[in-house]
């Protein structure tokens, strides 16, 4: 493939061997996400503990990029206060709608910096986007039932 | 993707520099210039928004929102950015505007949705409960509401018209009243020229709790318009009176009413999940765009947008509005002429419709024509308005962008020429 | 009025010389040359087809049917002319052809219009009453009359698919009964590629009274039809991908239906008489043009089937039946490689669905990009059709007049290379 | 007005002149026809006697081709055989229908000839035909109460 592939070493390394696939638990909180328009699916589960991200566990199927951005993200949010995960989800988001406009943060975004490419696509962004909105139903949702603000 | 050459008119309303864009009114007629003059039937195009349309057919076109490969996902961008062009024409946001083919499928849209809804919904419609319209609407924002309240069982009401081609209000409280569901209005009429009082009807509206629905066939191609300013729930144009191509219309409504309201036409691309057994539906926009959409139509309708703002909405008015002066004034000057609607330039557009004393619209026209002059005769599509002014038809003149003084004059020494003929 | 060159192949075909009709064509993505291959999703334009609407366009545009002025009825000539084209592109009437803005309107058309219908008319609905399709639908042919049974308490059936990518007829009897109101089904797949028996389900739906509705958006690019001949009542088709721009459809219907159906959308030129309190319609195909039609894109739909028999539509089917045999012989030599639908050219139109083991569709169309070759992927709005055969998306490749054999060489090779990458 | 005009001076003078127009009795049918696009009308009356079209009379306002056009056609039906007069309005019906592209009969169409050009002109063709088509309509009528065949 060509050099301005959107298929990156590292989104090609995440879906070959994806970080903390297989569902595991304890949980609070388990989702399953859909998209209608090409049937990728993810089961998802998110453990929060004094206000952290302690676990997050998946299944699911789905083109290499909703399955290995799936990946990226559980790398970056588990173990994160949840406000902070929040807002690196909100990173995320954003540059997945940036349409290949914005610089990504490394700092921030770490590995998830190799999908800024595939912000070019628009076809391809709801892959994406698929394990972080899953993560962010769950997460919203256990914060709810703990009946607590974010911390 | 396309790089447009706009006008420069920074230096003032230049018209001939706007007329060079329009290949057409070079043309002769009956061995005479084209005085083209039937802008509120539909406008011409220019060379602009032709070349913006082609461009983007012959480089690159493809089907949109379903493929991943490149020429889909630039068309995709290209039609996802007409409609942000478009809804920042209108003050408003993308997801906001729905492409249709036209206004009159925008406004079947709106009373089919309605239509669908299910008892206990906020659109619902049954008997007891009132439509609103009035007596001067285009029959594209009245037979559907007739079609509506016949499937429903709802009445039709109507605000009448005053005999100086103005709503009559003194009715209004009774009219539009707390079993109003929908008051359905047009902007500026095609055919008395009108301008109607927005916000004294939407005042009302709102107070008795009932949608609002503005016609902005004859007032977006020339004025700048604010649906957030309106006030109003639905705001519904047509590409080829401003500009842009056939075949393509606007429908603008509030996001939270589009996500709420049922599905129109089902399709491909509308939908959500689709078993043989059911189906559940996307959020607007995508919602009420069934099938493939008006693809090239909306670029070439967003190059008309760009177009008219870089010409400038306000100077297109104050010259549509000195030509309109123009032609009353003179109209006010012949004998046996009768100006049917506003005789003045306050509130009002610029389609002036008249009567020759004893000669029919479509001798006048037709008369009209071998001068080279283009005037629409007819019902212009409100015959309840013809019928309350006691004519069977009207002769209607209506000025845009690109024309001029001399052809005011041109058509007013046509008027003259056609009463000496007929009056032999 | 406008002269349209066209390509001259009294030779023999030339697909080259077919290929310089279209500017694309000659197009690069990411570094190589374009091979176009989503056809069954929308296709190109050749000049022809440009000029003749930008000649319409910058000469003799105007609104249509209401004027007398020059231009007003040079427009409707064009018009009505290119109504009379399509009409004999079809072997029909042009008072029997319809336009809308895609295929999608032409069925909901359909099925609104007999939504509309009053208890008694031969075209109502009601609970007992069936519908039929079958499972192999385009959402576009299936949602509208999900949303006709939902409205009229009818009931919706459909004929199943069998293992091989074709209709199982076994419970026809059953399937399409005295019960049964219409008959709507597909000529030829645009996801599996089948080629329908129209001949036998029209025979069955006759014998028990049903109206048959024949969705041709994927036959009429391809072959000659004949409404005649095929027996339906209703036949319908989309412009785009037939070489016309998007935004125009055509519902070829039975003049009889046509003129006894209820109107669908309400407004301007569907009329007869309007009175506020109720309007009389006009006959067809008027009666089914609210609005202002989609003149322009008419206009370059009859440039569209001017070029198609140019070229000449049996000359078509036999290129493209030449593509297909390459392809699925090519695909059948490949390892891990499976055809959803039909594996031979019998009774199969050109659009091939295929899915690979262990590689997404949509990695497989991305790299397939990134290769220069355009496929679509998705469930290409037939969902239920990719839940029968187990799958969640598959990967179509579609061929048209101007693909060459070195481009399904090209695809072949692309799907080598793919397949190499992926299972790295 | 230019030469090449649809107001030809045979037209002027029927309008500004008709013939036979006028509602008179006795008469065997009335008939109204309305052209919706435009509101123009007629009411005309028929006679039948021994098979000829012995009178038909005419009231109506519209634009001068519709006048014109009906005060044409009284003198061209009145006095003819049935048979005869329905084939000169086949005739005329054909030269409306021709889009410019016929050469008129003067024998047959006599003043009809005028019309001509008014074919050319969609807009206005139904308006040449208003008074012939509520011609035949009526005519029609009469033969079928009068329970016989055209003769
Ligand atoms: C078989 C079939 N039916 C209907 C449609 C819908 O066509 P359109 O989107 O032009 O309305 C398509 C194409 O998308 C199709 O292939
Ligand atoms: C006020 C008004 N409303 C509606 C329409 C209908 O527009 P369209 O024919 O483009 O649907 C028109 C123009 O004909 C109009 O002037």
């Amino acid at each position: 493939m060509s050099n301005e592939s959107m298929y990156q070493e590292i989104i090609l390394d995440h879906y070959r061997n994806p970080h903390h696939k297989g569902l595991r638990d304890p949980y609070d909180v388990e989702v399953h996400h859909v998209n209608p328009t090409c049937g990728d699916e993810v089961t998802l589960r998110v453990r929060i503990a004094g206000g952290l991200v302690s676990d997050v566990s998946y299944d699911g199927q789905g083109c290499s990029i909703s399955q290995a951005s799936t990946s990226v993200m559980s790398d970056l949010v588990i173990g994160k206060a949840v406000d902070e995960a929040l807002r690196t989800s909100e990173a995320f988001l954003e540059l997945m709608q940036s349409r290949g406009q914005l610089e990504p943060d490394e700092d921030v975004l770490e590995d998830g910096i190799a999908f800024a490419g595939v912000s070019r696509y628009p076809a391809r962004v709801k892959c994406a986007l698929l394990g972080w909105m899953a993560w962010k139903d769950a997460t919203t949702q256990a914060v709810a039932a703990s009946g607590g603000g974010s911390a | 993707m396309t790089a447009v050459v706009l006008p420069d008119l920074a230096a003032g309303y230049d018209v001939d520099a706007v007329r060079s864009d329009f290949a057409v009114l070079s043309r002769q007629v009956h061995g005479r210039p084209l005085v083209y003059l039937d802008n509120a039937s539909s406008s011409h195009k220019p060379r602009q928004v032709l070349d913006a349309e082609r461009a983007f057919v012959e480089q690159h076109y493809s089907n949109v929102h379903r493929g991943v490969h490149t020429l889909s996902q630039e068309a995709t961008d290209c039609y996802e950015s007409a409609r942000a062009t478009v809804a920042a024409f209108l003050g408003a946001q993308p997801d906001e505007v729905v492409f249709t083919k036209n206004v009159t499928e925008c406004i079947n849209l709106v009373a089919y949705s309605f239509g669908n809804a299910a008892p206990g919904s906020p659109f619902h419609l049954g008997p007891g409960d009132e439509v609103c319209i009035t007596e001067m609407e285009h029959h594209s924002n009245l037979v559907p509401w007739q079609m509506l309240c016949q499937r429903t069982g709802a009445t039709l009401r109507w605000i009448p018209l005053g005999d100086d081609g103005r709503l009559d209000l003194t009715d209004l409280d009774a009219l539009v009243n707390e079993r109003t569901k929908v008051l359905a209005f047009v902007h500026v009429s095609n055919i008395l020229g009108t301008a109607n009082p927005v916000e004294a009807l939407v005042h009302r509206a709102r107070t008795v709790g009932a949608f609002t629905l503005l016609d902005g066939a004859q007032s977006a191609p020339h004025q700048r318009v604010d649906v957030t300013d309106l006030g109003v729930d639905f705001y519904v144009l047509t590409g080829h009176k401003m500009l842009g191509p056939s075949g393509v219309g606007v429908l603008w409504g509030r996001k939270d009413l589009l996500d709420a309201m049922p599905p129109f036409l089902g399709g491909g691309s509308m939908i959500e999940t689709v078993q043989m057994s059911g189906s559940t539906y996307a959020p607007a926009p995508d919602r009420f765009e069934a099938g493939t959409p008006v693809i090239s139509q909306a670029v070439a309708l967003a190059a008309a947008c760009d177009y008219l703002q870089a010409v400038g909405l306000e100077r297109i008015a104050a010259h549509e509005h000195a030509l309109t002066a123009q032609l009353l004034d003179g109209l006010r000057r012949l004998d046996g002429v009768r100006v049917i609607g506003p005789e003045t330039t306050e509130m009002r557009g610029a389609a002036v419709s008249f009567a020759l004393d004893g000669i029919h619209p479509h001798d006048v026209g037709q008369s009209l024509d071998e001068l080279g002059i283009a005037v629409r005769v007819g019902h212009h599509c409100a015959a309840p308005v013809c019928r309350r002014y006691g004519v069977a038809a009207t002769t209607r003149a209506s000025s845009y962008l690109y024309n001029t003084a001399a052809e005011i004059d041109a058509l007013l020494e046509g008027i003259v020429t056609v009463q000496d003929f007929w009056r032999r």
